[in-house]
């Protein structure tokens, strides 16, 4: 674990507010988790804003002791850009949720992913709209049966991986709710990343879509169904006597078996690169589908490029240098006047 | 210089009209720079069709730029121009319904051929009937052209589209307008033989109006008396940009601008973008919403923030307006009304969104609302929103429209160090109390919530759109709760009325007739009971500039009249509110047709009035 | 059956209040179903806290559902309960308020312990003022559902989860109510233990009551004199769902219903995507802006298209409505309103978007406005808002709101072949006339323009949101047709009118005091006003359904009463209205806390109005 | 080239309304190949629909001699969805701007072609706001000087492409407003796909942002630098002596040199495969990106999957035969009821 910024501890980012989540969702280990690595990214909480949408999932900064703005539905990355580009000395995090961050806000969130900020967004993803009690939401998987789709949902599914590559995201990551380890190290990365970090994070809705995630969130099953991006690793996944890994067939990934004596490198096997100048890569890991195919959780991408913040800074200096700082009387004046 | 004789005018209004090729919009703007340097009062209104270019020499395709002049003081772009300068027969028959009788008509003759006049919808040629009508002076514009610019190196479209300059040229002989701004702009603007073609073709223009014998005397119109000061010609659209740079600078704090680009609000977001240096920062959003939040997002953090729209655009905006008004936040939000419902005219005028700002929110959503009168009020108007926005913690729109933005009027440059500077104050560690910082206690005489912002230790807390507490803002849904932050939202606007001053009355206090206006029909108006009062009618007249909360004299000043005239551009919007609010018979004159009332709509109106009663 | 006295009582008030975990929701339903079988006239009103559940055991998770009934008319859910079933401390806390002194208190005080107690913001323990202001009755309800259950193969959460069903059974014996209609919904349900469990505790709960010292007597409220014919209940949402069904089998074409959740108002989208069998379409769009949009495009295709939402939504749908409103398609609108600007309290009730249907987009685009005042009158008031949409070719909007979308009332089921069938008529190529097709082409007496669908041949036409010709609908800018297009779409909607019954008066035709209303005050207003009358005051009463255009009668029934009384769950938006139409001095009742108006209140109003002249 | 489907020809589909862009927009093109392939598609020209949303590009209904909605800025392709699922027999076609449909409209983009509705999307995208007088877009090259950034524009732009693969488009292609003929076999493949066919056209703006395509444009420039992609063809482009193909490096793509007889095949020169189940390989390609690869024109990718409206028209079916067609009588008596 890395070392502490900061004084601060876990506590100092508890509100005072009743958490007002449903027992059992998997809102509170994420809320746990952002609080327990908040002291090792800043050392005044102060400089910290969470902003949100709306959903269950968007209460997330009023259990946050640092500043909030739980704003209005979908818009949550235009109020961060807003906020970023004022204050570019800000840690700047959004929160929000698979009906919030992609059915409503989807644009919203595409262009702020293109703009490239300094800033995180957490996309909570459970498949379903919590707040507004139960419809299917864009991630949805096909057929789901909810109060809005009694006969089963007919939308094929977005997935947020391949929506944020397709963005043109420099960093894209996703995580599970109840891996606590994997999640705080998921976060020191996006917190570490100089752009838009963004983040899937897989959460149970046990209310509404219980289940729905089982085959990654059960710590038995997690091991064949899910596969761990490890920068330099090659992918290989499964149990020894059983271990798997992914080649790539001409653009595409496909699984294969491996003996456990096998050098999966020797054997085709991928060895991850987050920083492939192309998003190809990264692009084809998300294309890998369960059953046939493991999930990725970690980190598909990272890429180092100018914030928007940054470049905008610069504008405004170059404007100084070329125009001389602002002159209101001398704006005022400039081109034809004449004197009565 | 010249021979011919000169012959004295109080005023003079002339209309430039051709193709949206032709660059009447140039011809104009240019015309008007010299005149306003020749020291006259004026007025303008540009008028182009659309938003993309239509097919050459059809009606469609019209584009007409009106400027109207004199010694004395100019209140309208005037009902009906003295002069039409038309490039082709659609631009003639376009605009020749506005002309009176005997009016003089310059045409580029070259233009009127069979083919020409067919293709703007005239059945026969129509130069015999105009003659008859009007002072009809035929130019060959096209071919006196190309003579003056023979032997430049140049194909002849790029020739031909120099012919404006050449008309410049004449109507700047015609009224001894100087050129000499005009050939400063063309030197700054192009070089080389393009240059060389406009400046030849310009002097020649000026040199045929000398020797021709079209014009057998030239006009001269005496500068006007007019306050002393430094002036320059301005439009709507920049005095709000420059206002929004100003705020930053007197308020000591950065800009921030989320903008969409939209018609006819996009020219404020350009000439905004091109002073970085003054630490502004403009943000092409990807739409309407998202320019929204990310202004209401930047007045978080504590920049001064500000978002420019027009109809749609602003229907848009909406559900963000209303987190703003319940966070209460400062937050500048610029309508330039454009005409007619859902698309519509985009180009053309209307003050139809009066009610969108006061009611266009769910629920009760209480907001100021400023209206400018005049091209150069815009910049006084922007300050005046960014200092309530501030002080009362809350979002202001001001309500500019299509005909404010376009058109331009001399504008007497205001001496910077006159202008209130007002840093503003900040929320500090000291504001957090014995139970912590409480974001919704509020100053017991505006009750504006503190601004506490992002980076300031001890004043971490969060905000957002559901009902709250009031004092702590937590969330809540008692009603009581709820009853009181809804009372405290409409009350703190009403405190805004602190700052509005009471409605001045022109002309006597009370009386028969009082004609009340807002925004941009200040003009027409004045100039209507300006003629009304010559011809010996008792008219009095009061403009608003706040919408909302409405100055608290209006009441008073409303009983004291027998009948109160009321013109909007709408089907009577303030009419009803003031009609509710006072139960008055206020009577209502109304125009949607996309354009600015006419003084003789408004004259009529008195008149009949009157000559009821 | 019981060997205990039975009292009658003409009308009793229940409210079921606890943590919104303990099922008050559904209990509440439960015992409205068996009282609407019992034969009695009854009111409802639901009364949930929050969108999530909040921590169990505080005043912010706590959840009520209290029932009126009566053996007469019942108008209201009754300001004050006559009996309060509280779960928990914090249930009994934050409902006590409304109790008269002395009223029946039944609370499980099996949950009183000190933890709980002070959870709910009780300092002591509350029991012994409780005993001293109202007739408590203590029932340790966890015990006894625990003791009815052992030997069930359930956890002990799972046991504890039926306990409200044990207080059904009692409250069914206390009030006689027949417990079959609740039997039969558990076995269609669940089955086995759960069934066994909740059935045993059901039964048990009636059989204590029987037992039981605590209560002496029972009581029987005789079933109420109503006109005969079939009844159910029916909550303002399911109403308007079946509503929108109806439509689409009278009018024989097929529904289209974009939508995108919202909370009051996702229901309905439940409710008729349960209903594909009658063809109809349910869309669930990415925003409000695509479920309008979807909409539109869905009726300019020919279907039957309906589009809900509640304020926020609606206000992101403000945009294309404009649209609709240009291109002149039928389309119906659902507003189920809800309370606060922004986010508000989206379970709480209000009338606040009356100025956001009619004004709520930019410039002049005029809407028909309904506003049901009941839930069963949501189901006409939807096939109202279609036969108006169709008919006159324009989008509709209907204003429900939160209350009536959760309560419930007794609902005469219509006869369906008594229903109004009204097959739709498109154009058909002999629409196509000598020039082709003119789509902006006017029907005469409704100037509605023609319906026609792609699919029939020779109608090719484009429509859009510019400016556009009356007749050809082809896109110009002339201040001309922009004018006579402004008009004539004002003047379709108030030709509307045509359809608009007149007000009704009930009560006395002229007099002192007319209470008017509209929409969901309804019922508040008739209680108050029957109440009046009963202690001999002379109060009319009338309520308006057609918001716009208003019923031409108004002018004169307003004109005939000394004083108008216009309560309302906003500032006074109709009153705004009528007070600048007429210029009558309409006194305002206003109410803005989530909550719809106490009888009391209105009585107040009323007594004042009427003491004070 | 096809055989008309009908008797119609086109001029059957100009409309009486004047043209109204500018002199040498590259719109004029696209309507005259729209125009033209037209009546091999449809045999009665009232069952096309041409539906746009605000832009100069969205004119193009008003020049259709067919049913048309010119609608609001960036929502056609609701507009357009609500149509279609109303009468799935109609021929929809979707015209919208890079402007209009992702900056504006993007999230309605990503909807539709999630659906996967059987409509055309036709994108012209010349890299600028037209119609409001040249502001920049989402899709403009960094740095454009615009009305609306005086010092360049600092957005990254958005690839539609890889936008679009992102979405999990089943059918993409891009052409050239003034390559005719690969235009109308682009319409042909869009049209012939049963789902939602994205198209980007590259599309000249003379008068905003003229020239900004002129690499692919300009006949002599566009064999360096585009390859044209053809199903089973291997991926080779340039002129003999300077040819070139693409290989696939671990999922990422890049263009090596080839002999004049060299068998590109066997150099590991990739072969263009539109069917391939997963979109991978496609977004590989969308990342090539000049000057050093080549822009792929043509089809990116199909793929068969049931339509929106098919599962739409089978829910009703599957409702109906399970529940009988709808009883409104029988729906008002349902649970419980009582008469007095
Ligand atoms: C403009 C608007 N439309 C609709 C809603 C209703 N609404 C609130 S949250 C939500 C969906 C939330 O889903 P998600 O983002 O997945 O959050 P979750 O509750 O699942 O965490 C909806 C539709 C709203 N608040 N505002
Ligand atoms: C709600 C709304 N916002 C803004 C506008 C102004 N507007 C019209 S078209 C357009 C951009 C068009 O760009 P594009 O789609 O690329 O079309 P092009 O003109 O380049 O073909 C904008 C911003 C509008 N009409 N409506
Ligand atoms: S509804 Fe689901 S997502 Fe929302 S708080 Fe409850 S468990 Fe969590
Ligand atoms: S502005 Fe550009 S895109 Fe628009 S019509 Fe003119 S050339 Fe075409
Ligand atoms: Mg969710
Ligand atoms: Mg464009």
């Amino acid at each position: 674990m890395a070392a502490p910024a900061s004084e601060l501890t876990r506590k100092d980012f508890v509100s005072s507010q009743d958490v007002r989540w449903c027992p059992g969702c998997g809102d509170y280990s994420i809320l746990a988790n952002v609080q327990r690595v908040m002291p090792e990214f800043v050392d005044k909480k102060e400089d910290v804003v969470f902003i949100s949408g709306i959903g269950c999932s968007s209460r997330f900064p009023y259990y946050m002791n640092t500043y909030g703005f739980h704003t209005i539905h979908g818009r949550a990355p235009s109020f961060a850009t807003g906020i970023k580009a004022s204050n570019p000395d800000l840690s700047v995090w959004v929160v929000t949720g698979d009906g919030d961050g992609l059915s409503i806000g989807g644009n919203h969130l595409l262009h702020s992913i293109r703009r490239n900020m300094d800033m995180q967004i957490l996309l909570f993803n459970n498949k379903i709209y919590g707040l507004t009690k139960g419809q299917y939401s864009p991630t949805s998987n096909p057929g789901t049966r909810s109060k809005s789709s009694p006969q089963g949902s007919i939308d094929y599914p977005l997935d947020p991986i391949s929506f944020a590559l397709g963005a043109g995201a420099t960093f894209v990551a996703r995580t599970i709710d109840v891996d606590a380890t994997h999640m705080q190290q998921t976060l020191r990365r996006a917190h570490a990343h100089k752009g838009t970090a963004f983040v899937e994070i897989l959460q149970n809705c046990p209310v509404f879509n219980d289940g729905v995630w089982e085959d990654v969130q059960d710590r038995k099953q997690r091991v064949e169904n899910s596969i761990s991006l490890v920068q330099g690793e090659p992918l290989v996944f499964g149990t020894p006597g059983n271990l798997r890994g992914i080649v790539m067939e001409g653009g595409d990934p496909k699984v294969i078996d491996l003996d456990d004596e096998d050098d999966p490198v020797s054997k085709g096997v991928v060895v991850h690169d987050e920083h492939l100048e192309s998003t190809a890569y990264a692009f084809a890991l998300a294309t890998l589908t369960r059953p046939e195919c493991p999930l990725p959780v970690g980190v598909f991408r990272e890429q180092r490029k100018a914030t928007y913040e940054q470049m905008l800074e610069q504008q405004i200096e170059d404007a100084t240098s070329a125009q001389g700082a602002g002159d209101l009387h001398a704006l005022l004046h400039s081109g034809d006047t004449w004197t009565v | 210089m010249t021979s011919k004789k000169v012959e004295k005018r109080r005023e003079v209004s002339i209309r430039f009209c051709g193709d949206s090729g032709d660059g009447m919009q140039l011809t104009g703007t240019k015309f008007t720079d010299e005149t306003a340097l020749a020291g006259n009062d004026l007025s303008t209104f540009p008028d182009f069709p659309a938003e993309i270019r239509a097919p050459a020499g059809t009606m469609a395709g019209v584009s007409g730029y009106q400027i109207h002049f004199a010694s004395e003081q100019v209140y309208t772009p005037s009902d009906s121009p003295d002069v039409l300068v038309a490039f082709n027969p659609a631009a003639a028959r376009a605009n020749i319904g506005d002309l009176r009788p005997g009016a003089t008509l310059i045409i580029n003759v070259d233009a009127f051929n069979k083919k020409a006049y067919q293709r703007a919808g005239y059945t026969e040629d129509p130069l015999p009937d105009l003659r008859e009508r009007f002072h009809l002076v035929e130019i060959p514009l096209t071919t006196l052209n190309r003579e003056a610019l023979s032997g430049l190196d140049l194909n002849q479209r790029a020739i031909d589209r120099c012919k404006n300059f050449f008309a410049l040229g004449l109507l700047s002989w015609l009224y001894g307008r100087p050129m000499k701004s005009t050939e400063r702009w063309l030197e700054s603007k192009f070089k080389g033989d393009v240059l060389e073609a406009n400046l030849r073709t310009l002097r020649a223009g000026w040199a045929f109006g000398e020797t021709t014998e079209l014009f057998p005397v030239s006009f001269q119109v005496p500068a006007a008396k007019i306050e002393s000061g430094t002036y320059r010609n301005i439009t709507g659209n920049q005095a709000l940009a420059w206002g929004i740079v100003a705020a930053g600078q007197l308020m000591d704090r950065q800009i921030f601008f989320g903008a969409y680009p939209i018609t006819p609000a996009s020219e404020v977001l350009h000439e905004v973008s091109r002073h970085r240096n003054f630490g502004v920062k403009t943000f092409q959003a990807e739409d309407e919403i998202a320019a929204v939040s990310s202004s209401i997002g930047a007045s978080f953090a504590g920049n001064l923030a500000v978002t420019v729209s027009s109809g749609p655009g602003i229907v848009l905006k909406q559900e963000a307006l209303g987190l703003a008004v319940m966070v209460e936040l400062p937050l500048v939000v610029i309508n330039v009304q454009r005409s007619g419902p859902s698309t519509g005219s985009p180009t053309k005028t209307e003050q139809g969104d009066l009610f969108l700002a006061l009611y266009g929110r769910h629920s009760e959503s209480p907001m100021p609302v400023l209206a400018p009168s005049s091209a150069g009020d815009c910049f006084t108007t922007v300050l005046e929103a960014f200092r309530i926005a501030v002080k009362y913690m809350t979002p202001v729109m001001v309500l500019s429209d299509s005909y404010l933005a376009n058109s331009s009027e001399p504008w007497k440059i205001p001496d910077v160090d006159t202008l209130p500077r007002a840093p503003i104050q900040f929320a500090t560690a000291d504001d957090s109390g014995n139970e912590g910082f409480q974001p919704y206690e509020r100053d017991p005489e505006t009750l504006a919530r503190p601004w506490a912002i992002p980076g300031e230790a001890e004043l971490e807390h969060r905000i957002g759109g559901l009902t709250k507490e009031p004092v702590t803002g937590n969330v809540v849904y008692d009603p009581v709760s709820h009853a009181e932050m809804m009372r405290l939202r409409g009350e703190k606007v009403d405190r805004v009325s602190a700052d509005v001053p009471p409605v001045e009355v022109d002309g006597a206090d009370s009386g028969d007739l009082l004609v009340l206006g807002w925004g941009s029909t200040l003009g027409a108006i004045t100039a209507a009971v300006d003629e009304a009062r010559k011809a010996g009618q008792m008219v009095s007249r009061a403009h608003i500039r706040h919408m909302n909360p409405l100055p608290s004299n209006l009441d008073e000043i409303l009983g004291r009249f027998k009948h109160v005239l009321l013109p909007e551009l709408n089907t009577g919007q303030l009419s009803m509110i003031l009609r509710s609010r006072f139960l008055i018979d206020i009577q209502s004159l109304t125009k949607l047709a996309g354009q600015p009332f006419l003084v003789s709509e408004i004259r009529d109106a008195i008149d009949s009035i009157l000559n009821n009663s």
